[in-house]
Formats: C-alpha cells, structure tokens, sequence
C-alpha cells in the first residue's frame, strides 16, 4: 500500500512536470514576437527600442531552459503573465471565467454519470431483450452526433420553436441545460455501453452464479453483489471523461455564448494570446491529473485487494 | 546428466527455494514432489534459465548454466525441455497447431522431418486432423500430446515434466504418462518429474525427492 | 415426495458453427434422503446435469423433456416461480471456491443475505451465522465475518461457500466438483464437511465429481456419466464396477495401477446409432454399433451395456 | 442485428468513399460557384438543397464535403497508430527503464484533455492540412500507445509466449509471429474507433474556425458558414450535419460489428 502511493505521488510529479513543458513549448513555438504582442494595441505598432525592452523585461534574452524554470516560479506564485490582447492578468481572467466552466463539467459529469450507468445496468440485466436492444440503438445515435450540431439542432428546437429554453447566456439553472446535454450525450451513451459490457462480463463469473444460486432477490443479486463488482471499470473510464467534457466544453461554450475559459481558449488563438492559451492548457491537464488520480483512490478504497494486501485469516 | 547444487531463490521477503541440492543421472526418471507453493515450478524455471537463481549452481556438460549469458545458453536450451500442466495454454491462440508444433525447429536451424512428425502422430495416436485446427478446439489429452511432440522434435536430452497430467483426466492420465514412458526407454532420456501426487510418483519415477519447506529431503 | 425425476431430459448448446448435445435422453430418478454422487470425466455433461436441475443453465442452453419434483414440472415453470426454489428448496455449492464469491464485498454480507431468506431479525441473523461457521470449524467466527474471501485460504473458502448454501435450510445440496482443484490435505476436510451436511438437517445431497475416492466414501449411490448419459447406477458401482467403462475409468487410478484405457469419448457433437462407449469398448460386439443399450437391471446396480441384458 | 447492421454499415461507407472521390464527376454545380441570383434559395429545381448565403449550390458542396475530413481523419489515425502501437509494443515487451520512460511520456500526453489540447496545437501551428493532422497525431498517439500496451502486457503473461522463450525464439520473432497477430484484432477495432472519433474532433475544430479552411467545402465549414442562418433556414445545418452524423455512425457500427466477429468487450478499448 504504501510503495503503492510513492509509486502514484512520483508518476503524478512525473506527468505535472511534463505538462507544464509542453505548456511552456506551446509558448515557445508560437508564432510572432511575445514582446512585440505583448505591447501592441490597436492602432498602435510600438518601436524596436520599446521591443527590445520588453524583451529584456519578459526575460526572453535568456536561455530557454532559464526561461522555463522562471515561467514556473511565476506560476507557482500564480502569474500566468498578462494577456497579449486584454492586457489583463491572465490569473484574474481565468478566476472570472473558471466557474462558469467548473459548472458546465459538473453538470455533465454528473449526466453522464447517472444516465449513463443506468441505461447500461438496465440493458445488462436486461441482456439482448427488446429493451436493451432499444437502449443499444439510442446509445450507437448519440455516440456518433458531433457535439456542436447537436447543440445547434437544440438551439433550433427548444429555443426556436418551442421557445422553452434560452438560447445563450450565463443565468441559472436553465441557461446550462442544452449546453451541459449536449455536452454531456457523447460521454453518457460511452458510460452505458461500457456499463452494460462490464455487467454481462460479470454474469460469466462463477460468483455470480452461486449469489444466483442463493435464491436472494434480483436486487440483491445485480444492485448488491454485480453493480460494485461491475462498476470498477466505469470508474476509471469516468475520470477520463471528465477530460472529455473539459476540453469540449470549449465548443459548447462558444455555440452558447457562455463566458467559461473554454470559449475564450478558442478566442486566444485568434487573438494569438498565447500566455492565456498556455494557462488553459496547464490548468485544464492539472484539472484533469487531479480527477484521475482521486479517482484511483477511490478504486483502492471500493478494492479491498490493494487496500488490505497481506492481512489475512489464519 | 544435471548437477544443482546449493539453489537459493527470494521473491521479496519469501524464500521459494533454500539451499536445493541434486543430481539427475543419465536414463533416469527423477521425481520432485512437494504441496503448491513450495516453489517446484520455480525450480524448473531456473533450470530452463527463464529465471535466474539468488545462489548455486546447475552444471550440465561440465558448464554451469547459471552463469550463461543469453547468447551462450541458446546452445544448450534446446537439450532441456519443458512439458507443463495447462498445454493449452503453452499455444499461441492464433496459431493453428500443426504450424506452433514445427515453429521451434527453425529457432534452432533444424530441419522438418516429416517422416519423423508422422510417425510420432501415429504413435501418439493422434488424428492427422489436429494439426490443422487451433488450440481451443482441441481436447487437453490432444494438445498434451502435441506439446510432448513439439519437445521432441527437438531432440532434447532432458526433459523436465511439470505436472503434466495435473489438469486431465485419470483416464487420459494414464494414457499420457505411458505414452512419456514409453519414450524415455526407446530414447534413454532423463526426465525431472514434477509432481504432488505421491501414488503417480511410486509408479513412474525411480527415484524420489521431497520439496518441503523450500528444502529437498 | 423429494425425488427429482428426469424424464426424456436434453441439454443442447447450440452455438453458431455446431450443437453440443451436452446431456441425451436422460431418464433418471435422483432418490432424496441419499447422498448421490454423479461421477464422470469433463465434458461428459455431469455439472450441466446439475445446473439444469436449478435452472442456471446459460441463456443459449436448449433443454428438452421434463424435469419433476414433488410432482411438478419445474422446467415448465416460469422463471420467477422456479427461481423461488433457489435457497429455499435447493442449495448449490459452485466448484472454484476463490471465484464463488463477490471479491469485493465482506463474507458477513454474502452470508447474511442468503440467511435473510428465513431470518428477518438482525440479531437473529448474526447468532445463526455464528452458530454455522462454528460449527464448520472457524473457532473465531466474528473474524471470518470481517474478512473478505481473498482473505482465506481455498479450504476456508470451501466451508464459507457450504455454510452460506446450508443457511437457508434448503432440502437439497448441489455441490459441483467440491475436490477440484484443493491439494490433497484440503482434500481430507472437504469429505469431512460434507459428511457433515446431515447433522444441519440437510439429507439430500447431489455431489457432481470426477474423484472417484471421494465419491466412493461419500456416497450412498453413484451414477457413473459418459458422453452425456448414465452407463452406470447403483449402490456399489465403484467397488464392484461391471459397465467397461467404469472398469476401466477406475483401473486407469494410478492406485489400481494406471492401467491404459485407450481412445477418447465421442464428441458430443457428434450422433450414432449404437452404444457411445463401443469405439473405445474391449467387448465390442456387432450390435453395439447398431443399437443403442439402454439401462439394464444386473445384481444390484443398473448398467447401460448388452453384456448385461437379460432379454427381459 | 449487428451483422445486417454491419454490413449494411461497410455498405454505406463505400458509397461514402466513393462520392467523395468522384465528387468532380457527381457534383451538379462546381461547390464554389456562386449564383448570386438565388441566395438561400431553399429547395428548388435547380439546386435540389438549396443554396447557401453566398449563392452555391448546397447538394454540390454536400458531395465535396467528406473529403478533407475523411482523408484527414484516417490519415491522421492511421499515423497516430503506427507511432502509438510501435511505442505501445516496445514499451509493454520489453519492459524496464525503457517501458517506465515510454510510459511517462504517454502519461503527461494523456493527462492533457484532448480537445483542449488539440485546440491549443492547431492553434500555435496555425491553419492547413498538414498542421490539423500534426495536431490530432500529437493530440492522440498517446491513446494508442497506452491501450496497445495493455494488450501486449495481456498476451505476455500467457504461458505461451514464455514457451517461446526455451523453444529458442528471438525477441523479434516473438514481437512479429506471436505478439503482434493476438493484439491484431484489437488494433483493428480500436483504428476503426479512432477514425470516428477524429472525425468528430475534426468536424469539431473545422466548426471553430481551426481545421478545415473557407471556402473548402466541408460538413463542418458548412455549419459554421450557416451560423448566423441557420435559425431561420434549418436545411443549411440540418443536411451537413446530418452527412457528417452519417458517416461516424457507419464506422462506429462498423466497429461494434468487428467487435462481434473479434468477440472482444467493448470496455477494453474505447
């Protein structure tokens, strides 16, 4: 157990070492001059003497591996550096803006979350009857709709028609609906099929069986002995989906006119401000390894394997 | 024919073998009995060099195997061979078998003789048929077999039998292990026979070594 | 009252490329008060046997022909009803030990849910479990409840498994292939533990196994199985065996000298006319290959072989 | 069910492919010709689904509208595959240093959300077609490489492959005649998966302004040229949208058909 968590703590040093380098090297190739983007304004060309400054200010005439080591120190402060196009702290753009997204994930998560292992319970017990047929159907649908046609086709139908729900904006609980559905579809059809797959595989196993064999009623038998069995690759799967929704909520974000740090990602590279578009990258990879890794804490604490390695009855 | 003298083997903390001392004479049949985990297949994959032992030594030919590098040992690999207890296994899935059967003769620049395979399928008694087909769609007797005729193909001098029979059926039992003795009169072979069945052992071996406790006594 | 009755009863699994016919016309009357062993080589059909008295055969199995008992056809059951059986009227102990039981979850739940079929009490629950594993040797039972089955060892393993099958006080026990698999020592306990079974006041015992010991000191009558029929029954048939096979299924024990008995059993795919056992059969006679010998009576066991019939 | 399914599935993507190659030939209108008289003209005689703001002919740009991205798709796969499966291979058969270094580095490419860091690469490299499949292979080799090495991790462990070992084969022969040909039909499914799943990211990147370039006509510029539209003519999203919807669902069906053949789960590879 405890070689087990040195052995985890190392690889995510490992990974969050590495993704701050390729954050840094997404800056590095970047096209144009950081100093000369960092000073130009609108109507504005500033000189090579004002360039030249900057540079020596930005630290750019030193060698790069000093230029990561220091990119990370201002990091590790909570610099990100200023917007090439706001002037703005990058830091205090994301915090303005970082909610909105957290919301929409979460929304999505927990979509395709409860959608998604439900419909793939029901079609497993279920196995090959008309409903899991059905369910099958829906999900193979909804797997293949791209993400921002479907929003489209949603603005279309429910704000358009219908005219039930709005169709862009940050405001309550409504304003997230389409966004965090359409978001969410892809993942939760995935969620079901993964869940149904990983039950019948559970069917074949001898302890399900003799926990049939023991006459105990259907719940016991799917929801009690199959379901926690059954849901361990679910899990793992689900932390990878958050991924998923994080970086395509930058679509949804911009389809919905939603001010999350998604959107304004997308906005970054029309706009070349890079120091923003790293800050994304590095944020959303550190979201990402947080997720991930709490995620295989909670698969040791429902494994009881790991977690009690050596303890057993004489 | 194989000396092994003073084997020592840790995984972690666990001593699977301690201080393991014997020799297997020319034309013999060697039992090694002993419960699961006292670390007989252990002891066949060390000398089969897949693993290498914490101390001792196995000395055939006069060399000490053990110290072998991998490119030295390939000249002795094809002398010791192994027949273990899941055959089915010990075959590629992909592969049909008459192909996975004749595979390790290139591996040592043999040629096929096939003559020679058919006469062992005969004397096998197996059908011709099951050269053709992949291993799931053979019976355990069936690949057993056919894992016996990969090793001999070989022409091996020793061969070491891991519980062969451990998986099958009494019936098919019986036919499999006169079938490996048959050949080791007709051959003169050495065999080390693995095993935790005591009244198979009294039948087939000539001599007996008991594993307890990670030790030969 | 008790007896399950086989009457013209098949298993097919059909799969897309062949029909494994894996038990063949069998009519069978398995006596209950009786410890009855069912003793047969793999794939010879005796654990299908078993799981299609329960009704766990798998979705793609076809089954054919009736199965009584107390002189209703649970095959025609529908399968709310029938499952009702399970725990109540038959408890089944699975072969694989350390795979029969949920991994992840703590014995004390896996026990307790079968006992909640009788006991609603909670404490109730608990003392009767307690009374169980005591009385199948764990000397520290509330321990055993904390553990989970990774936990214990295959023999532990084995007398949770039975303890949890004889909680719901059901008046058969299936038990498949109990020996498969322990070494030998474990194996000791294990006849131990089934003889055990009557003082829980469980008298009706089917033991599915290829062990031929075993059987032979456990069993009030075994059924010897091939090729997915009964050649052998009766009350003596591994001590004074008479249908060939049998013979030579106990001569090839390396005990009996491991005498070779050559061939291998008809695939189950594949139908003939005559008697299944005459393409390996030293007596072979003509009509082996034409007709197919049903069971005779001889002495006091029934055999499925011409040698033993009397014409009547 | 799946096998009509599947092979009506190959069905549909050989018309696909083949209306996509011959687009030149099929097409009635050349997609960026603009007929300034009929703008947004809906459902007509002369342009069987209508036309766009500018004027050209909607079934024209439809026809011409799989290419770039299927080409762009399965190219880039098949690029991620090969690095990720070599990667994969190397990584899970021989173990060790090496194994723990290739693992690292697949780590930090998987701990990045892709779409996010697909954006942020096709953003720095800039527009073209080069660049949008250098973004999806650096974006997803790391996917391959990681389930590859799984599979080949699965296969090691069979006795079998140990066998091979003391019947006298080399690492090589091994990796070529016995590794390989078992992982083979979980490569298969997962490049089929894979292709379907790049396409939507294309689709996806091409919607935002970062893929597939204007005028080129394609499913996604479509929608993207139609978004300010769209609300009061449906027929310019809804017909694009749909081939692109099309086309995915095909592969994936595709894919669950190879999965029955290869009876293989489904949570293996995804």
């Amino acid at each position: 157990m405890k070689e087990y968590i040195i052995e985890k703590v190392k690889s995510i040093f490992i990974v969050l070492v590495g993704i701050s380098l390729l954050s840094f090297l997404l800056g590095v190739v970047s096209p144009g001059d950081p100093a000369e983007l960092s000073l130009s304004k609108y109507g504005y060309s500033p000189t090579p003497q004002e360039i030249e400054a900057r540079r020596v200010e930005m630290g750019l005439d030193k060698p790069i591996h000093i230029q990561y080591i220091n990119w990370v120190k201002n990091i590790l402060k909570g610099d990100f550096g200023k917007s090439f196009s706001t002037k703005e702290n990058v830091t205090d753009m994301i915090i303005r803006k970082a909610p909105v997204t957290f919301k929409l994930a979460m929304y999505s998560i927990v979509i395709t979350s409860v959608f998604g292992i439900s419909l793939g319970v029901i079609a497993g017990i279920n196995k090959n009857k008309p409903i899991d047929n059905l369910i099958k159907l829906i999900t193979n649908i909804l797997f293949s709709l791209p993400t921002f046609w479907l929003a489209l086709l949603f603005i279309l139908i429910f704000s358009e028609k219908l005219g039930i729900l709005p169709t862009s904006g940050d405001g309550g609980f409504k304003y997230m609906i389409m966004p965090a559905v359409s978001l969410s579809l892809i993942t939760m059809s995935t969620t079901a099929m993964v869940m149904r797959s990983s039950m019948i595989q559970e069917f074949g196993k001898q302890y399900y069986t003799f926990a049939k064999a023991k006459g105990i009623s259907k719940y016991d038998l799917y929801i009690k002995n199959v379901l926690p069995n059954a849901i361990l690759p679910v899990l793992t799967i689900l932390g990878n989906f958050f991924g998923s929704i994080l970086g395509g909520s930058a679509v949804v974000e911009t389809i919905f006119a939603l001010s999350g740090i998604g959107s304004y990602a997308v906005e970054s590279v029309f706009s070349k401000d890079f120091p923003y578009l790293q800050a994304y990258v590095l944020l959303t990879g550190l979201a990402f390894v947080l997720v991930t890794s709490l995620v295989d804490i909670l698969i040791i604490i429902i494994n009881p394997k790991i977690r009690l390695k050596g303890d057993i009855y004489e | 024919m194989i000396k092994v003298s003073n084997l020592d083997k840790s995984f972690g903390d666990k001593k699977i073998l301690n201080d393991i001392n014997f020799t297997l004479k020319s034309g013999e049949i060697l039992s090694i009995v002993g419960d699961s985990g006292s670390g007989k297949t252990t002891l066949s994959k060390i000398i089969l060099g897949l693993i290498k032992p914490d101390r001792g030594q196995i000395i055939y030919e006069g060399v000490d195997l053990v110290n072998l590098g991998k490119k030295d040992f390939k000249k002795y690999r094809k002398d010791i061979q192994i027949i273990s207890q899941n055959p089915s296994s010990f075959f590629d899935p992909s592969m049909k078998l008459g192909r996975s059967v004749i595979e390790p003769l290139k591996n040592f620049k043999l040629k096929l003789d096939d003559e020679k395979l058919k006469d062992l399928i005969e004397e096998f008694k197996l059908d011709e048929k099951v050269l053709a087909r992949y291993p799931h769609q053979v019976s355990g007797g069936e690949i057993q077999r056919l894992s016996i005729i990969r090793a001999l193909l070989l022409e091996p001098k020793i061969l070491i039998l891991d519980e062969p029979t451990s998986m099958l059926d009494i019936s098919v039992q019986a036919q499999i292990l006169d079938i490996l003795k048959r050949i080791q009169v007709d051959k003169n072979m050495s065999y080390i026979f693995i095993s935790h069945d005591m009244e198979v052992v009294e039948i087939f071996s000539d001599r007996v070594l008991n594993l307890k406790n990670s030790k030969l006594i | 009252m008790g007896d399950i009755i086989f009457e013209d009863f098949n298993v097919n699994f059909e799969t897309r490329k062949q029909n494994v016919k894996s038990v063949r016309d069998m009519n069978l009357t398995i006596k209950s008060h009786k410890i009855t062993g069912i003793v047969g080589e793999s794939g010879c059909g005796k654990s299908v046997l078993s799981l299609s008295i329960l009704g766990l055969l798998p979705d793609y199995a076809k089954t054919s022909g009736n199965i009584y008992y107390d002189n209703k056809d649970i095959t025609a059951l529908a399968n709310r009803v029938r499952e009702k059986y399970l725990g109540r009227e038959f408890g089944y102990i699975s072969q694989n030990p350390s795979e029969s039981l949920s991994p992840i979850r703590k014995i004390r739940k896996q026990f307790y849910e079968s006992l909640d079929l009788v006991e609603k009490n909670k404490a109730e629950i608990e003392k009767k479990s307690i009374e169980i594993l005591k009385e199948l040797g764990f000397e520290k039972p509330l321990e055993v409840l904390d553990k989970y089955p990774f936990q214990l060892s295959g023999g532990q393993q084995q007398r949770v498994l039975t303890g949890i099958a004889i909680s719901s006080s059901p008046r058969w026990i299936f038990a498949d292939e109990p020996t498969k698999g322990l070494d030998e020592n474990i194996k000791k306990d294990s006849l131990e533990l089934f003889k055990k079974l009557r003082s829980f006041g469980i008298d009706s015992t089917l033991v599915i196994t290829h062990d031929i010991d075993f059987a032979k000191n456990l069993c009030d009558e075994v059924m010897v199985m091939y090729s997915g029929q009964i050649v052998e029954m009766g009350i003596d048939v591994l001590d004074n065996p008479k249908h060939p096979y049998t013979k030579g299924f106990i001569e090839s024990m390396p005990s009996k000298g491991m005498k070779i008995m050559e061939g291998k059993t008809l695939s189950p795919t594949e139908d003939i006319r005559g008697c299944r056992f005459a393409n390996r059969c030293g007596c072979k006679t003509k009509r082996c290959d034409l007709e197919s010998p049903k069971l005779y009576n001889y002495e006091n066991s029934q055999v499925r072989c011409f040698l033993y019939d009397k014409g009547e | 069910m799946n096998k009509i399914l599947g092979k009506l599935s190959i069905i549909v993507l050989i018309i696909i492919l083949l209306v996509s190659i011959f687009a030149n030939i099929i097409s009635p209108y050349d997609p960026n010709f603009q007929d300034k008289e009929n703008r947004l003209s809906g459902f007509t005689q002369e342009h069987k689904l209508g036309t766009d703001p500018l004027g050209r002919d909607m079934l024209s740009r439809v026809i011409y509208g799989g290419r770039s991205s299927i080409l762009i798709g399965v190219l880039a796969t098949l690029v991620s595959m090969t690095i990720g499966s070599g990667m994969g291979i190397i990584s899970g058969y021989f173990g060790g240093r090496l194994d723990k270094f290739i693992t690292s580095i697949t780590n930090i490419f998987q701990a990045l959300p892709q779409m996010a860091f697909t954006i942020a690469i096709a953003g720095v490299l800039g527009p073209g077609i080069k660049n949008l499949i250098l973004a999806l292979v650096i974006s997803s080799w790391a996917g391959f490489s990681r389930i590859v090495r799984a599979e080949v991790l699965k296969v090691k462990e069979e006795p079998y492959i140990e066998a091979m070992v003391y019947l006298g084969s080399s690492d090589l022969s091994i990796i070529l005649f016995h590794i390989i040909p078992n992982i083979m039909p979980n490569i298969i499914i997962l490049l089929t998966t894979r292709i379907g799943r790049s396409l939507l990211s294309i689709a996806a990147l091409s919607f935002l302004g970062l893929g597939v370039q204007p005028p080129n006509p394609d499913w996604s510029v479509m929608i993207n040229d139609a978004r300010l539209y769209y609300r009061s003519y449906p027929y310019l999203i809804v017909v694009p949208g749909f081939s692109i919807f099309i086309t995915i669902l095909s592969i994936n069906t595709l894919g669950d058909y190879l999965r029955d053949i290869f009876d293989i789960r489904s949570e293996e590879i995804i």
